[in-house]
């Protein structure tokens, strides 16, 4: 099987520090894989790379054998990238509805002089977006809140709201930046099936979680990051055996801190 | 050699008057991100009221003692009455707020001071000063003074006072700034008064060169405005810089190239450095992570 | 310590607090849980100041809060740490610190900020780069200690773990356990609420804008009502 | 009652023609009133000020034909709002007097529309004319943009020829500039320049008198009527105003004219109500409507009548008016009546306007 | 729901252009009317701008002036029928957008304020220094439209106030139509987006640099006719049309108004070219009531005047 997404030697440094150093890893198509490691590691980093946000300073980024290092994010998300923030991205002034057909946007767009003239062809498009939309909303628990403005949803809403955003896009690969932030135990389990069931629908999904329990119970594969460098990659149950990401990330408390969660 | 020299001594002298009504954008800005478009009317002031209580009698220092003070009060007012009544509107509302405010200010001007033309007499006389064959009025050095001494004085404001940086705390996260116990609306009359005094300060030194009349504040306001973007809105080196960049530009275009068109060199070049630095020549980027 | 009784307050027309009774005694630890728009969030801000309350009253050390402003409130001792973190993001990060002691000039500060730096040495490092460029977990850790250096008697923390690495979570729970010892009281609002009622005196459950139970902190972890609604168990 | 209207920029950035103007206008009409009008009508003056926007200008012009329903229009202090307001009165066949000083209003001559101030080529030729007596060839010029100066400019550039003179160094500033010296010094510079030529008017030509004093050029300088007040010396400062000289009205000089100058009592009348009124020393501009009320109610007075078509007749038919700007004589052909004659050559010396001649 | 309360709009709309000259005592009515819905087509224009897309310009005048000096000036020397003039000046206006729009529209906030501001003033500046061909600051006069004279033709007899206002309101009603579809159409959409954040909108597919251009081109457009439009009207015209302070009028009118609708928009397009009418009889005291009527609206109103007003009446009926 081919890798959907590759990453290779990805790095890149603000004034001096190497936030992202020599990074390589693959992703597979209907696989998750996570990404984990200390707080400034280098996840987020890596994801702004990844989806052009930044412009890599070394490295290249493979999308389903196109070079894609550094191509901006409307035409990486042409090709079937899609992703969410840690920091909300949110229409703020739009309702929550709006956000989530503006998800829509690649398969609703058109020529804007027949948008401006409201031509038929424009109301259609438009249509079709919408209905997508409200399906995807009621996924996450949203459809209620369809119509308010989306600036006045809770934390947690916004967070899954950006979600659904996301999925609309229907993405070949979706980059999503810790989904489960701001969310309890019950409903990141909500999010864990979600993000399950659209990975098995053969979307390539990677992952930023500190959520231990999440990622270890979804990932496929988990990339660790310290310091902006790759210290470990492999199975979850492997990299949570390994020292040097216990050192480093889980913390010795981790293990009594799982048995807690699980009791 | 000579004529360069003059070219150059006009052009500071202008753009000194540029920095000085740039920096007085500057606190307001860094309090609460809005552009005060009522500021070239507290230059109008300053001179104005220093005129009328000149004539009135009063010498000149403690005449313009007290147009500092007045319009420095001003500030005050407009602050009270018709930007924190507004609070919590978006910026373009609080930036139309500040236009209504020059209108309404230049109103009661010219209800108040009549439309003449006015001056007063340079402090330092009018016998121009020859340097290497040019020449430049004592007034000049006034002004160029002036700017200079009130950029360190922002300076040293805005890096080395803890109330320097409640200003800036106030305009990057107001919510923030409450929260860690600084008195945001303080800090709003705190800057509307200083920026107005600034404001005032320039009208003050400028009039016996530039005269005055109750709408000069317009032109002033937007010369000052495009040299604080010049320099990168919010930041003192940028107001003093993008002033006297912006009157040296005038000034040589004026000088070598074509009178008519000097402000549109000005702008033409404001463009091209806009485009290479987006944020101006000293403003700095705001990071915000996504 | 805190009292809050009949607490409503809403946005615009909308109410979303519909009377919240809440006692916080001094240097106790106190846990509220909730799902998503409970209305968790709300509550704090009402607590600090910064959200207007349409109704109730909030006591705090045997005196009316209502009508002191905002920023009037960390200078009485109660200092928030904010959902979304609220850095000053152009500002440094020892600009941030230095802020959060706005209130006081004495020598204590430095020795506060170098307290902070202890806790979280990453911020040491960080200290002269603006706060925007830090990563989520780092503004966390920020805001944390931000509101640590306004030396408050009761501290209202939203959600402190929320992007934290494990390691970091453990030690930011280690802290608020430690802060009882210093006298100071907490109210905590967490998502994460076994770590959060793990070192709670007593908790309460927040849902749609009411409180439907309140008790001591380890009855609310045996609670089977509450560990299969919110602690997913 | 006979209603009049009158659009002028008492504000904005023409408020030092429209200004002085408004004032002129409302103190004649109460003074009128109180002696009973005209033909025993009272006068209503509907007085608009449009800030010197055209498109406001032709708003109130349309606001005082259909609304008010005025028998005829004053105003229009600029060429702009003067050419708005004109197609509107023409239109509604109403006679209109501007104020303003192109040559275009009333050239070629429409039916309606007069003006009452000499036109900027005949102070370009007046000027011209005197420093062809003084032997000057080639000079240089700095002019204002506004539309007064850049109007002037072109109009002197197109007669200045006619006086073999050369214009050797042409230069602009902005009216809101505050220093002129590098212009003046690339005047200064430039080969054979005799003398300088300052066409504008606000603050502009008093920042350009104390440039030019403090360069030290010892060339004439010669103003324009745009700065035709006492203001001008005092805010150049009489020391920099020395030997400044300009084309005046007899206004400026009412206590020099010899009493058997027939401007001479109605100069001396409009100075003494207009600076007892205001407080404010007469100008050329507030001249310009005091003469163009006059003509109108001259031709109201003659024509025994209110119709618009009546004053317009009659206003063609002024013979030998004497106003403060200069003796009128219309015309079918002629709907100004000024010649060159009505400009004299000043002076300023120890501070004071003295006549050349 | 939203498809009727576009057409509501629009109903609105309609029925005021109508029916206000029921209610019109003299032809001057007509002329008031005719420069509000001028001004409200150019502000139709910044609402897409600005409104939607949440870009600043401070230099809209100038594509205002372009197609003032197009009306102006190709019919004397391109021999131009005036109506196909309008049409070249806002091909111009809509062309110079273009190129102009892909440098400036990279910068943010006050830096795209200050570029706009100077491009504003650079169309200024040659319409007030090129003489020979604009007449300077002095003006120009513009030709006769001519179509008042083919409607007398056709037996309908309109006097010049009258011919005027019903040209500029269908003129309106058009461009609002368009805005009003732009508004919930997939392009309005992706606008309002990057309003609200501009990596967001990118990582959705958003071509950010080519939708502001599009909406920049829009806006320029609409400015440009709203300018042949009064040029014709007037059959004079000034660089004034394409000064500083028309460009600021503009957005405070849209400000005002309400940026996010266009309605709201042509609202504050009659408030603030009626008010001056009204005020004028203040005489001096004419600015200052200005000032302070802007100030009072902005701190109770600060959605600006539609909105608010609709909130309220909102919150009545609740
Ligand atoms: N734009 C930037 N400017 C300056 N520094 C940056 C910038 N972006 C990232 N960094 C630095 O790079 C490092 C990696 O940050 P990043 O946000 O990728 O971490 P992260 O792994 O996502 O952490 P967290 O788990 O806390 O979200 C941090 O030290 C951060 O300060
Ligand atoms: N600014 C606002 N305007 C209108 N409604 C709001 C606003 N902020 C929050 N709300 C609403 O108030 C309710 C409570 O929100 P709040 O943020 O307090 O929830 P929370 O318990 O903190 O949730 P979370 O766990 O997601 O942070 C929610 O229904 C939310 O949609
Ligand atoms: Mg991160
Ligand atoms: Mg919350």
């Amino acid at each position: 099987m081919t890798a959907l997404l590759s990453v290779e030697g990805l790095g890149i440094s603000f004034g001096g520090l190497k936030a992202v150093n020599d990074v390589s890893f693959t992703v597979q198509p209907g696989e998750i894989t996570s990404v984990i490691g200390p707080n400034g590691a280098g996840k987020t980093t890596l994801f702004n790379m990844i989806s052009g946000v930044y412009q890599p300073g070394r490295g290249r980024v493979i999308l389903g054998g196109e070079d894609v290092t550094g191509m901006a994010p409307h035409l990486l998300a042409r090709r079937g990238m899609s992703r969410t923030f840690q920091n909300l991205q949110i229409f703020q002034s739009m309702t929550v509805l709006e956000n989530a057909i503006a998800g829509y946007h690649l398969a609703e767009r058109g020529p804007v002089l027949a948008d401006l003239f409201g031509l038929p062809s424009s109301r259609r498009r438009a249509a079709a977006a919408s209905s997508g939309a409200r399906d995807l909303l009621a996924r996450v628990g949203l459809d209620r809140a369809a119509e308010r403005e989306a600036g006045n949803l809770s934390y947690g809403a916004l967070k899954r709201l950006e979600i659904a955003r996301a999925l609309a896009l229907s993405p070949r690969i979706l980059l999503l930046d810790e989904p489960a932030a701001g969310c309890n135990a019950v409903e990141t389990e909500e999010i864990d099936h979600l993000i399950a069931e659209v990975a098995r629908s053969g979307v390539a999904i990677l992952l930023v979680e500190h959520d231990m329990k999440m990622v270890m119970r979804i990932s496929n594969h988990i990339v660790v990051l310290d310091h902006g460098e790759k210290i470990a990659e492999g199975d979850p149950a492997a990299v949570s055996r390994d020292p040097a990401v216990i050192a480093a990330y889980l913390g010795t408390d981790a293990e009594t801190g799982a048995a807690h969660a699980d009791g | 050699m000579a004529e360069l020299l003059q070219f150059l001594f006009s052009g500071v002298t202008v753009g000194a008057v540029y920095a000085l009504v740039a920096l007085g954008f500057t606190i307001i800005y860094n309090a609460s991100d809005v552009v005060n478009f009522a500021q070239g009317e507290f230059v109008m002031l300053g001179g104005m009221l220093t005129f009328v209580c000149h004539t009135a009698g009063l010498p000149l220092p403690l005449a313009a003692l007290i147009a500092i003070a007045a319009t420095a009060a001003v500030g005050v007012l407009m602050n009270k009455l018709a930007i924190e009544p507004a609070r919590g509107a978006p910026v373009v509302s609080l930036i139309i707020i500040t236009i209504g405010a020059s209108i309404f200010i230049r109103g009661g001007a010219q209800l108040l001071f009549g439309k003449q033309i006015h001056s007063f007499p340079a402090f330092s006389g009018d016998t121009p000063l020859r340097i290497g064959g040019a020449t430049i009025l004592p007034q000049s050095l006034w002004v160029i003074g002036g700017a200079v001494v009130v950029f360190v004085g922002l300076w040293l404001f805005f890096t080395r006072t803890l109330t320097g940086r409640a200003v800036l705390a106030t305009s990057n996260n107001r919510l923030a700034a409450q929260l860690v116990g600084i008195n945001t609306g303080f800090v709003m009359t705190l800057s509307f008064a200083l920026s107005a005094g600034i404001g005032a300060l320039a009208g003050v030194l400028v009039t016996p060169i530039t005269l005055t009349s109750y709408d000069v504040g317009l032109a002033l306001a937007l010369k000052g405005f495009a040299a604080a973007m010049l320099g990168g809105m919010g930041n003192p080196k940028g107001a003093l810089a993008g002033g006297i960049v912006l009157g040296l530009l005038e000034s040589l275009t004026a000088g070598y190239l074509s009178s008519q068109y000097k402000d549109a060199a000005a702008f033409v070049v404001i463009l091209l450095v806009l485009f290479f630095m987006p944020q101006g020549l000293f403003g700095r980027k705001s990071v915000d992570r996504v | 310590m805190l009292t809050v009784e009949g607490l409503r307050a809403r946005y615009g027309r909308i109410e979303v607090l519909h009377g919240i009774d809440l006692t916080v005694h001094g240097g106790e630890i106190v846990t509220v849980v909730g799902a998503n728009g409970a209305g968790k969030t709300t509550l704090l801000k009402c607590l600090s100041g910064i959200q207007p309350v349409s109704g109730g009253t909030i006591t705090f050390r045997g005196e009316t809060l209502t009508g002191v402003p905002a920023h009037r409130r960390p200078a009485r001792g109660l200092t928030q740490s904010p959902e979304g973190r609220q850095i000053f993001t152009n500002l440094t990060v020892e600009e941030n610190l230095r802020l959060g002691a706005y209130l006081f000039t004495d020598e204590r500060v430095d020795k506060d900020m170098a307290d902070a730096f202890a806790m979280f040495p990453i911020l040491r490092e960080k200290r002269n780069l603006p706060a925007g460029g830090l990563s989520g977990g780092q503004q966390q850790m920020l805001a944390m200690a931000r509101a640590l250096m306004g030396r408050p008697s009761c501290l209202l923390l939203d959600e402190p773990s929320m992007g934290l690495a494990p390691i970091i979570v453990q030690q930011i729970f280690d802290v608020i356990g430690g802060l009882k010892a210093l006298g100071v009281t907490v109210l905590l609002v967490e998502q994460n609420a076994f770590g959060a009622l793990k070192i709670a005196d007593r908790g309460y459950v927040m849902e749609t804008g009411r409180i439907t139970m309140s008790g001591a902190a380890e009855e609310l972890i045996a609670d089977p009502r509450i560990r299969e609604a919110y602690l997913g168990i | 009652e006979i209603r009049i209207g009158a659009s002028l920029s008492a504000t904005g950035p023409a408020a030092f023609l429209g200004d002085p103007e408004a004032k002129t206008l409302e103190m004649l009409v109460e003074a009128l009133n109180e002696q009973g009008g005209i033909n025993g009508e009272e006068i209503a003056l509907t007085l608009y000020d449009d800030g010197g926007d055209p498109n406001k200008a032709r708003t109130f012009a349309t606001r005082l034909i259909e609304d008010d329903e005025v028998v005829a229009i004053i105003g229009g202090s600029t060429t702009g709002t003067s050419m708005s307001i004109l197609s509107v009165a023409e239109d509604n066949e109403i006679p209109f007097i501007s104020l303003a000083g192109a040559i275009e209003i009333i050239d070629p001559v429409k039916p309606f529309t007069f003006k009452t101030p000499h036109t900027d080529r005949m102070a370009c030729q007046k000027i011209f004319e005197d420093m062809q007596k003084q032997g000057i060839t080639s000079i240089g010029m700095i002019s204002g943009t506004d539309g007064f100066g850049a109007s002037m400019q072109a109009q002197c550039k197109e007669v200045v020829g006619e006086y073999g003179i050369t214009v050797a160094a042409d230069e602009t500033y902005n009216p809101t500039d505050a220093d002129m010296t590098t212009q003046l010094t690339k005047i200064r510079n430039t080969e054979g320049v005799q003398a300088v030529l300052n066409p504008g008017f606000g603050q502009g030509p008093s920042i350009v008198t104390r440039n030019y004093r403090q360069l030290a050029i010892d060339l004439p300088l010669y103003q324009s009527h745009g700065v035709a007040s006492d203001g001008f010396i005092e805010l150049a400062g009489s020391d920099a105003a020395e030997g400044v000289r300009l084309p005046g009205t007899a206004l400026l000089i009412a206590d020099q004219l010899p009493a058997d100058d027939p401007q001479k009592p109605v100069v001396d009348a409009y100075k003494a109500a207009f600076e007892e009124k205001t407080g404010t020393a007469v100008g050329t501009f507030g001249g310009y409507a005091h003469d163009a009320f006059l003509i109108l109610t001259d031709a109201i007075e003659r024509a025994g009548s209110a119709k618009p078509q009546a004053i317009r007749d009659a206003i063609e038919a002024t013979s030998g008016l004497a106003g403060t700007t200069g003796v009128y004589t219309m015309s079918a052909e002629d709907h100004l009546g000024l010649d060159l004659s009505a400009f004299r050559m000043l002076q300023i010396k120890g501070g004071e306007w003295t006549v050349v001649e | 729901m939203k498809l009727t309360s576009k057409s509501a709009t629009l109903l609105v709309l309609v029925v005021l252009v109508a029916l206000s000259p029921a209610l019109f005592p003299s032809g001057y009515y007509y002329r008031v009317g005719a420069l509000i819905f001028v001004n409200a087509i150019a502000v139709t224009g910044i609402v897409i701008l600005t409104g939607y897309a949440g870009q600043i310009s401070l230099g809209h005048a100038g594509f205002a002036g372009i197609g003032a000096y197009a009306c102006a000036l190709a019919p004397v020397h391109l021999g131009l029928h005036p109506a196909l003039a309008l049409v070249l000046g806002a091909a111009i206006s809509a062309l110079l957008a273009f190129l102009v729009g892909r440098p400036i529209l990279r910068l943010k906030g006050y830096y795209l304020g200050v570029a706009t501001l100077g491009f504003g003033i650079l169309v200024s500046m040659v319409l007030n220094n090129e003489r020979q061909l604009t007449g300077g600051p002095d003006g120009m006069e513009v030709p006769e439209l001519g179509l008042r004279g083919l409607l007398e033709n056709a037996g309908l007899d309109l006097t010049n106030g009258q011919f005027w206002y019903w040209l500029s309101g269908i003129v309106l009603i058009g461009a609002a139509w368009l805005a009003l579809n732009l508004y919930n159409s997939p392009t309005g959409r992706a606008l309002r987006a990057l309003h609200g954040s501009e990596v967001a909108a990118r990582t959705v597919g958003v071509d950010v640099a080519r939708l502001k251009l599009q909406a920049f081109v829009i806006s320029a457009v609409y400015a440009s006719v709203s300018g042949s439009l009064l040029a014709l009207q007037n059959k004079f015209i000034t660089p004034d049309v394409a000064g500083f302070l028309h460009s600021i009028e503009m957005v405070t009118m849209a400000v005002l108004g309400g940026v996010g609708s266009a309605l709201g928009a042509i609202f504050g397009a009659a408030v603030l070219t009626l008010l001056p009418q009204v005020l004028t009889v203040f005489a001096e005291y004419e600015q200052l009531v200005l000032g302070l009527v802007m100030m009072l609206v902005m701190i109770f109103l600060p959605q600006g005047l539609l909105p608010s007003i609709l909130r309220k009446v909102r919150g009545k009926d609740e």
